[in-house]
């Protein structure tokens, strides 16, 4: 586990507000925003603190705060890139607010993905889903300084064709010779004009078959996937302290006070939400 | 965040006389989520919708607030023009500043903050509005017709005559209803029978027409467009397709002395009987309580007598599945017992009659051929007493509203009296003349100045009987003095009533009713021929009381009401119905019985190996009327109301 | 024998023979006045029952648990006059079925508990029947009178003053037979009706809430009032609904399972003016 | 010799303290309920009372206490930070449990990021205990190495005379001592014995528990389901615990303008921890019962080198199914052997 990077402000619960200045629909329901400080004392911070893996806490006032990942990476800090699918109170709130419009974010908070360590050797990204931009913020990461990593691989699967986010993304790593994009959609989720596989994420990954020689695996997705794709890294000869994911828990503080985010004595907010496949395994698995 | 246009009008004077619409104007400019605002003198003309669309459009405004009059006056007229500037109707509200505003403030000032206050919480709304599409309902393009007295059948031929398909369904074994009891109509003083008669054949003839009698609905299902109904046709015991009417069996059968309703009890029938001779259809049933096979398993005289072998004491009653696209319910009324005045001496005195036993008197197909008989001696009666309002507007013991015809009936009968037996003498006991109708008043001074009816004013205490004579106590008011009079009848304007069951049959049909169990129109002046259930609509006295003009004119008015529900294939409902979350449903059924309109099932949500996981309701967007009871019933704030949904209405209490 | 021992062999004969699955009881508590629920599902463990005047607790609640009775068996509860009626009034919203339901019934007339007869819900109908207008025991009565004497600015004062207490744990809810919903509508915070503040408004937004939708439902069991941690007496508010209701409509909570919820129930012979 | 406070002059005292700009806070009794509040007068002070029924906790982490208060214009929000209300205060009169809870939650509400919420109302306060010379049947603090006279927390601790007169007074920090100072006249010095402390009986042996909770293997036992099979989840325990320190964040207001609030939540409630996709990590009543006691004496003291328990044993006294942390952990206890 990495050490936390934290900024002090007068009140730990204060937000900066931000605003949208640009926003795209990924997929049914799901929407990346990018947002820019209003306060350069708090960007200042930002650029200080943020590393790729961390989150924030996204608002608005009257409605409240969601907590997810800054999809955007950590070569990049002139903004904030997040994606969210509108579920609860807070990202129906965010999803009716347009370019132009300001929210709220606090953070960034949590640990970070030790991308130092990944220096020489090959990359291999899973994700599933809604779970590419933890991904993405480590793929960007990565690719912005690409000659410091061996190959690069990328699998991502989703449910159907319209539920992969990130589309124009997925076109320029598509296009790239230094990246292996490996796409797949659920059985039934194809679309007439679909190219690439179809099927689930862990019989995919065994069917590209990276492999774990000198690999790091970062791995993102429902819990479900998780488990099973975990399963195929095992087959593949991948070291569990080599595979990274994130967890998402439920979080109102982001500090480690409100007490919801623990699973077992971790503390997600503070101790994550990056974590080596090793370190999930010793967390009570009925409680994630 | 939302791009919402704020109109507001100045209707005139009417609004910018009181709020400052300029400021108004400015304040929402700087609303949060306001695109745009801005003011004009009439936003409803086409200039003014024109600018609407306009700013729409040039703004790409993702709502729309007109601040104008009520929604009543112009919500459609804005949600069209929103459409056709290519926004989704649903998303334009009206905020009400000229009614809940200008129009009842006095202060300007005041009434500006009060305009202010009203646009931003609309605004508040429509930001969070959704877009609704309307419910597309197809229509059975067949009307059903409960009734058939003279508001049914009127219905029907209106219908049928239009080409569209009728069923007729009446309880009785003929059509007619009380119309065809009647003897001569006010104020023309024509037979009743002459011009009811060719009607009922009309109807029977019609081929639109399917005429279904002595049958009654048993149950209504489904909603406005789509209903199916469920009829109980009625054993008959005699085939209704073989018998030609002959009348065989009826001149055969020995049960002889069985009271005829037709005749309002003072006349007889058979066991096997058609009410009146020009039943329509003219073929008898069989009156099962009394007939002597059915009570002690012999006789078979009119099975001996028929020539076409019709009888069947087999037959059962059989059950007619129907689909209707509109159902007219006129169902008549009955006459109130007159039992309750006891005082009166009715069902004591066989010579006190009510109005209609005294219609039956004077109808030359009636028991005594038109003669007025008393029915206790047969012989003529030198003197008779009207009671007027006897159960009228009289809240301790007959029912508080006026039964509007019997002003009118009694002058008639008064009237029928002294053509009838001459030199007889009349007396009517009234608390005022209600004779306000074509001809009506011009009717009750003919029968007091050409027919000499003595009209005394003033209620009847007591009527005994004294040495063969009926005594009649009263007061006449005008005089301030007690009267006696002794008479040889005495006739009782008796209270029209609804149908006993009437209340039951509202339960059936899904209707409204009021606490006498008249049906209740959606809207007593705007919506008078509707019930409160979207598809089914009301015609004669089951609503009111009415006499025959007032149920034609609204038995035509309910034929086209469901003509133009059979103008178009397919219905247009507004979407503002009930959505029941089933996540959070609890299954109480709270809301199944709180829906006044039936439309709330309980479904059962299974797992995939079939097996039920839970049950909640369901709402049918056909049958719901979005009026909302089950929202505030539902404990578990599961049940929502699309276009007035919680989110939107706790957005305008907290715009405020 | 004693009561105690009589439901305690009933209980045995009902686990032995399989006709119910589980006995839900009272059994020792952690002081000697205290009793806790207990759930026996052998009949060996039968012998931990107990049956005094300390066994107050209204135990229906726990039938509704999710997945209890879905399997079909049946449940064996003891349960007071109180607990009775609430089970006529789960069974008439649907949440459980009656038939499922052996009731080992008892009263408590001083400390001394007497058994009721009967098994089934229905059995009780002509004992429910005689509670009807009845106050059932004399706590808190003596300040129900006093609350009834007030002026209703001094009731609103007086209850301002208890909410006031209030801490917003909900306890009240949970320890409720009535408060059956999978969410409750403080839980629905799309939108958030009612604040989750303990504050004087949300207070009372939440106590009144609730009072409402418990009228013509509560049996007056006390749950509530004894699971209150800051000793809210939440049962008078209830019985002030019960006796209105009571009044208005005739309706006493819980006479058997068939009767309609009185505020949406309509009545053949009720006026229907306020639809229009 | 030892200073000693008579009960007759602590009158005096709260005048003191009040002129030296202290606001004086202790156990009241108010409509059927013993809480911490303020005092007019030392006849407002209820001391009798084994403990109060509401914890110490809500002086420093209240049940709802705002945040910010916002404002939404059309192109700029406003934030206006509401840091709790300052002001020197002393709470006469806490008992030693509630004491030690709050010394037990001071390193959560630090560790890393300082909740000043909590720490600003922490720094401005002086406790003073009074040692407890009764107990009942739910006291546990011996079992959580704590005692009736457990000084931990508290910056004067009080032992009642055996004369039941006055208390014993031990100064245990400066600040304690400061606050001393402003009454010193009205300290006597004396030899008066104290009345001896209460005595409260081991419940459980809180090291094996631990020691049995960290066995991985006991996370998934049959014991948690047949624990808590009569937990109704209500939550009281928590809300009246002096330790428990979970939180929810709320926003309330009309359209463009309210409070963003900290309120108290519980990992008793079935909503705690479900998420918004309606996956709920500790979707059972026995989850949530093993998760606060896992967290009180396994996860707390892991990280923060004490159990989240003082011992009040206020969990137990309220609640209305007769559950509590005694009674798991007498079982656990039982297992452990």
């Amino acid at each position: 586990m990495t050490e936390n990077i934290h900024s002090a402000p007068q009140n730990i619960y204060k937000p900066a507000i931000m605003k949208i200045v640009a926003r795209h629909d990924e997929a049914p329901g799901v929407r990346t925003m990018r947002l820019e400080f209003q306060d350069p004392a708090e960007h200042e911070q930002f650029k200080e603190t943020f590393r790729t893996g961390m989150f924030g806490l996204y608002g608005i006032y009257g409605e409240g705060e969601s907590t997810f990942c800054v999809a955007s990476p950590e070569t990049r800090k002139e903004y904030i890139e997040c994606t969210f699918r509108q579920s609860g109170r807070v990202t129906s709130a965010l999803a009716s607010a347009d370019v132009g419009d300001l929210v709220t974010f606090r953070g960034p908070y949590g640990n970070r993905f030790p991308i130092e360590d990944f220096y020489g050797k090959n990359l291999l990204f899973i994700a599933g889903g809604i779970a590419l931009p933890p991904t993405r913020s480590v793929i960007w990461s990565c690719l912005d300084q690409r000659e410091k990593f061996g190959k690069v691989t990328i699998v991502y699967g989703a449910r159907t064709v319209a539920d992969l986010v990130y589309k124009h993304e997925l076109e320029e790593w598509q296009k790239r010779d230094d990246v292996d994009l490996v796409l797949a959609v659920d059985p039934g989720g194809e679309s007439p004009d679909w190219k690439h596989r179809v099927g689930f994420v862990p019989t995919v990954l065994e069917e590209a078959a990276p492999s774990a020689e000198n690999c790091v695996a970062v791995l993102c997705g429902p819990p479900i996937m998780i488990k099973f794709t975990l399963n195929s890294l095992k087959k593949l000869g991948f070291e569990e302290s080599n595979v990274y994911t994130t967890l998402e828990n439920r979080m109102k503080c982001g500090l480690g006070k409100c007490g919801r985010c623990n699973v077992g004595s971790v503390y997600v907010c503070k101790e994550g939400p990056v974590f080596t496949a090793a370190e999930v395994a010793l967390m009570p698995q009925a409680d994630l | 965040m939302s791009k919402i246009g704020v109109f507001i009008c100045h209707c005139g004077e009417n609004i910018a006389a009181k709020v400052d619409c300029t400021r108004v104007a400015e304040v929402l400019g700087d609303h949060p989520g306001v695109g745009a605002s801005v003011e004009y003198k009439y936003f409803c003309s086409d200039p003014g919708q024109e600018s609407v669309k306009r700013a729409i459009r040039e703004n790409n405004l993702t709502g729309v607030v007109v601040a104008a009059c009520s929604p009543r006056m112009h919500e459609a007229t804005f949600r069209k023009a929103c459409a056709e500037a290519g926004l989704n109707p649903y998303m334009c509200e009206i905020a009400n500043i000229r009614e809940q505003c200008s129009w009842v403030h006095n202060d300007g000032e005041q009434a500006t903050d009060k305009a202010i206050d009203i646009i931003r919480s609309m605004v508040e709304k429509v930001k969070r509005n959704n877009m609704l599409q309307p419910i597309e309902v197809p229509v059975t393009r067949r009307a059903l017709v409960i009734g058939g007295g003279i508001a049914g059948i009127q219905a029907a031929l209106d219908i049928a005559n239009a080409g569209q398909e009728v069923v007729l369904v009446e309880r009785e074994p003929s059509l007619g209803g009380h119309m065809a009891q009647l003897s001569e109509t006010f104020p023309t003083l024509d037979c009743s029978q002459c011009i009811m008669t060719p009607r009922m054949v009309e109807a029977s003839q019609h081929p639109k027409i399917r005429l279904l009698t002595y049958a009654e609905v048993e149950h209504v299902d489904g909603y406005i467009g789509n209903f199916k109904v469920k009829v109980r046709m009625k054993a008959r015991y005699v085939n209704k397709d073989t018998c030609t009417g002959c009348g065989e069996c009826i001149t055969k059968c020995p049960q002889k002395k069985l009271s005829s309703e037709f005749d309002c009890g003072i006349g007889k029938r058979t066991a096997i009987y058609t009410p009146f001779a020009q039943a329509v259809p003219n073929k008898p049933v069989i009156d099962k309580d009394n007939c002597t096979y059915f009570k002690n398993g012999k006789c078979k005289v009119c099975v001996k007598s028929c020539p076409l072998d019709c009888i069947d004491f087999e037959m059962q009653d059989e059950f007619i599945d129907l689909e209707i696209g509109a159902i007219v319910v006129a169902t008549g009324f009955q006459v109130q017992n007159n039992a309750v005045y006891g005082e009166y001496g009715y069902g004591k005195y066989a010579d006190v009659i009510n109005g209609l036993q005294f219609e039956r008197l004077a109808s030359a197909s009636g028991p005594t051929s038109g003669k007025i008989l008393r029915p206790s001696d047969g012989k003529e009666p030198e003197n008779i007493v009207f009671i007027q309002c006897a159960g009228s507007r009289d809240p301790s013991k007959g029912v508080k509203y006026c039964s509007k015809i019997c002003c009118m009936y009694t002058a008639k009968h008064a009237m029928l009296y002294a053509h009838k037996v001459h030199g007889g003498k009349s007396n009517i006991f009234y608390m005022d003349i209600r004779a306000a109708g074509k001809g009506y008043d011009e009717f009750t001074r003919r029968a007091i100045e050409e027919d000499e009816a003595g009209y005394v004013r003033g209620r009847v205490s007591k009527v005994w009987q004294e040495n063969g004579k009926l005594m009649v106590r009263g007061a006449d008011t005008l005089l301030g003095r007690p009267v006696e009079v002794a008479a040889d009848m005495v006739v009782l304007a008796t209270a029209m009533v609804p149908q006993p069951d009437a209340k039951d049959f509202a339960k059936v049909v899904g209707i409204g009713y009021d606490e006498y169990g008249f049906f209740n129109e959606a809207h007593l002046k705007l919506r008078p021929v509707e019930s409160s259930t979207a598809g089914i609509y009301l015609a004669g006295a089951c609503q009111s009381p009415k006499d025959i003009p007032d149920s034609v004119a609204q038995a035509s008015a309910s034929a086209s009401k469901v003509l133009a529900l059979f103008s178009k294939e397919k219905l247009e409902r507004e979407p503002v119905i009930a959505v029941n979350n089933e996540a959070t449903c609890a299954g109480c059924w709270g809301c199944v019985l709180a829906c006044p309109y039936n439309a709330i099932e309980k479904k059962d949500i299974l797992d995939r190996s079939g097996k039920v996981i839970k049950r909640v309701a369901s709402v049918n967007p056909g049958l719901c009327q979005g009026c909302g009871t089950c929202v505030t019933f539902c404990r578990s704030n599961s049940i929502d109301l699309a276009g007035f949904t919680e989110k939107q209405i706790f957005a305008e209490v907290m715009g405020l | 024998m004693s009561i105690e021992q009589q439901y305690r062999t009933r209980a045995k004969e009902l686990l032995s023979s399989g006709e119910v699955k589980m006995v839900i009881g009272y059994s020792k508590g952690s002081t000697p006045d205290r009793r806790r629920p207990a759930f026996i599902s052998t009949p060996e463990d039968v012998e931990t029952l107990v049956l005094d005047g300390a066994c107050i607790a209204n135990l229906s609640g726990y039938l509704v648990t999710e997945g209890l009775l879905s399997d079909e068996k049946r449940v064996a509860v003891f349960l007071r006059p109180e607990g009775i009626r609430a089970i006529n009034i789960l069974a008439a919203e649907f949440q459980l079925n009656a038939a499922q339901v052996e009731i080992l019934g008892f009263n408590t007339e001083g400390n001394e508990p007497t058994a009721l007869s009967g098994s089934k819900v229905d059995d009780f109908a002509e004992l429910i029947g005689t509670l009807k207008g009845i106050i059932p025991d004399t706590a808190g009565e003596e300040l129900y009178k006093k609350l009834e004497a007030m002026s209703p600015q001094e009731r609103f004062d007086f209850w301002q003053s208890e909410f006031s207490k209030c801490i917003k744990c909900y306890a009240c809810r949970q320890a409720c037979p009535m408060c059956y919903c999978r969410r409750c509508i403080v839980d629905n915070n799309q939108p958030q009706w009612v604040n989750t503040s303990s504050h004087t408004l949300g207070n009372f937004e939440w106590n009144i809430v609730r009072a409402f939708h418990l009228s013509g439902r509560c049996v007056e069991c006390g749950n509530c009032d004894r699971a209150c941690p800051v000793n809210i007496p939440l049962r008078l508010i209830n019985r002030k609904m019960a006796g209105e209701v009571l009044e208005a409509f005739d309706h006493f909570a819980g006479s058997s399972q068939t009767q309609e919820p009185v505020m949406a129930s309509f009545k053949k012979d009720d006026t229907e003016t306020f639809i229009l | 010799m030892t200073k000693i406070l008579y009960t007759d002059k602590l009158d005096n005292c709260v005048e003191r303290w009040r002129s030296a700009g202290l606001s004086v806070i202790g156990p009241v009794r108010n409509a059927n309920i013993t809480a911490y509040r303020p005092v007019g007068s030392a006849a407002d002070l209820e001391l009798s009372q084994i403990l109060p029924d509401r914890s110490i906790k809500e002086l420093f982490f209240p049940q709802t206490e705002p945040m910010m208060r916002y404002s939404i214009k059309k192109d700029a929000i406003n934030t206006e930070e509401c840091l709790p209300p300052v002001g020197p205060r002393i709470i006469f009169g806490a008992r030693p449990c509630d004491a030690s809870g709050l010394a037990i939650d001071d390193p959560l509400f630090g560790w890393d990021y300082k909740d000043e919420y909590w720490f600003n109302r922490r720094n401005e306060t002086v406790i003073v205990s009074i040692a407890c010379t009764k107990s009942d049947e739910f006291c546990m603090c011996t079992s959580l190495k704590l005692s009736p006279d457990s000084t931990k927390g508290s910056d004067v601790l009080l032992r009642p005379l055996e004369s039941g007169k006055g208390w014993q007074v031990e100064e245990l920090t400066d600040r304690g001592r400061e606050a001393f100072k402003a009454i010193a006249e009205l300290l006597t010095e004396g030899a008066e014995a104290a009345a001896p402390t209460a005595v409260v009986a081991e419940k459980f042996d809180a090291d094996a528990c631990s020691e049995w909770l960290r066995n991985p293997e006991n996370f998934e036992s049959r014991f948690w389901k047949e624990i808590s099979v009569r937990c109704i989840g209500c939550g009281s325990c928590t809300y009246l615990c002096p330790t428990c320190h979970c939180f929810d964040i709320q926003d309330e207001g009309d359209t463009f303008t309210g409070i963003r609030r900290k309120n108290w939540d519980s990992c008793s409630f079935a909503l705690f921890t479900m998420h918004t996709s309606g996956h709920n990590p500790r979707s059972t009543q026995s989850a949530r019962w093993r998760q606060r006691i896992m967290h009180k004496f396994n996860y707390f003291p892991g990280k923060f080198s004490a159990n989240s328990c003082s011992g009040c044993g206020r969990c137990t006294r309220q609640c209305p199914v007769d559950m509590g942390i005694t009674e798991t952990l007498q079982e656990i206890s039982k297992l452990s052997q």
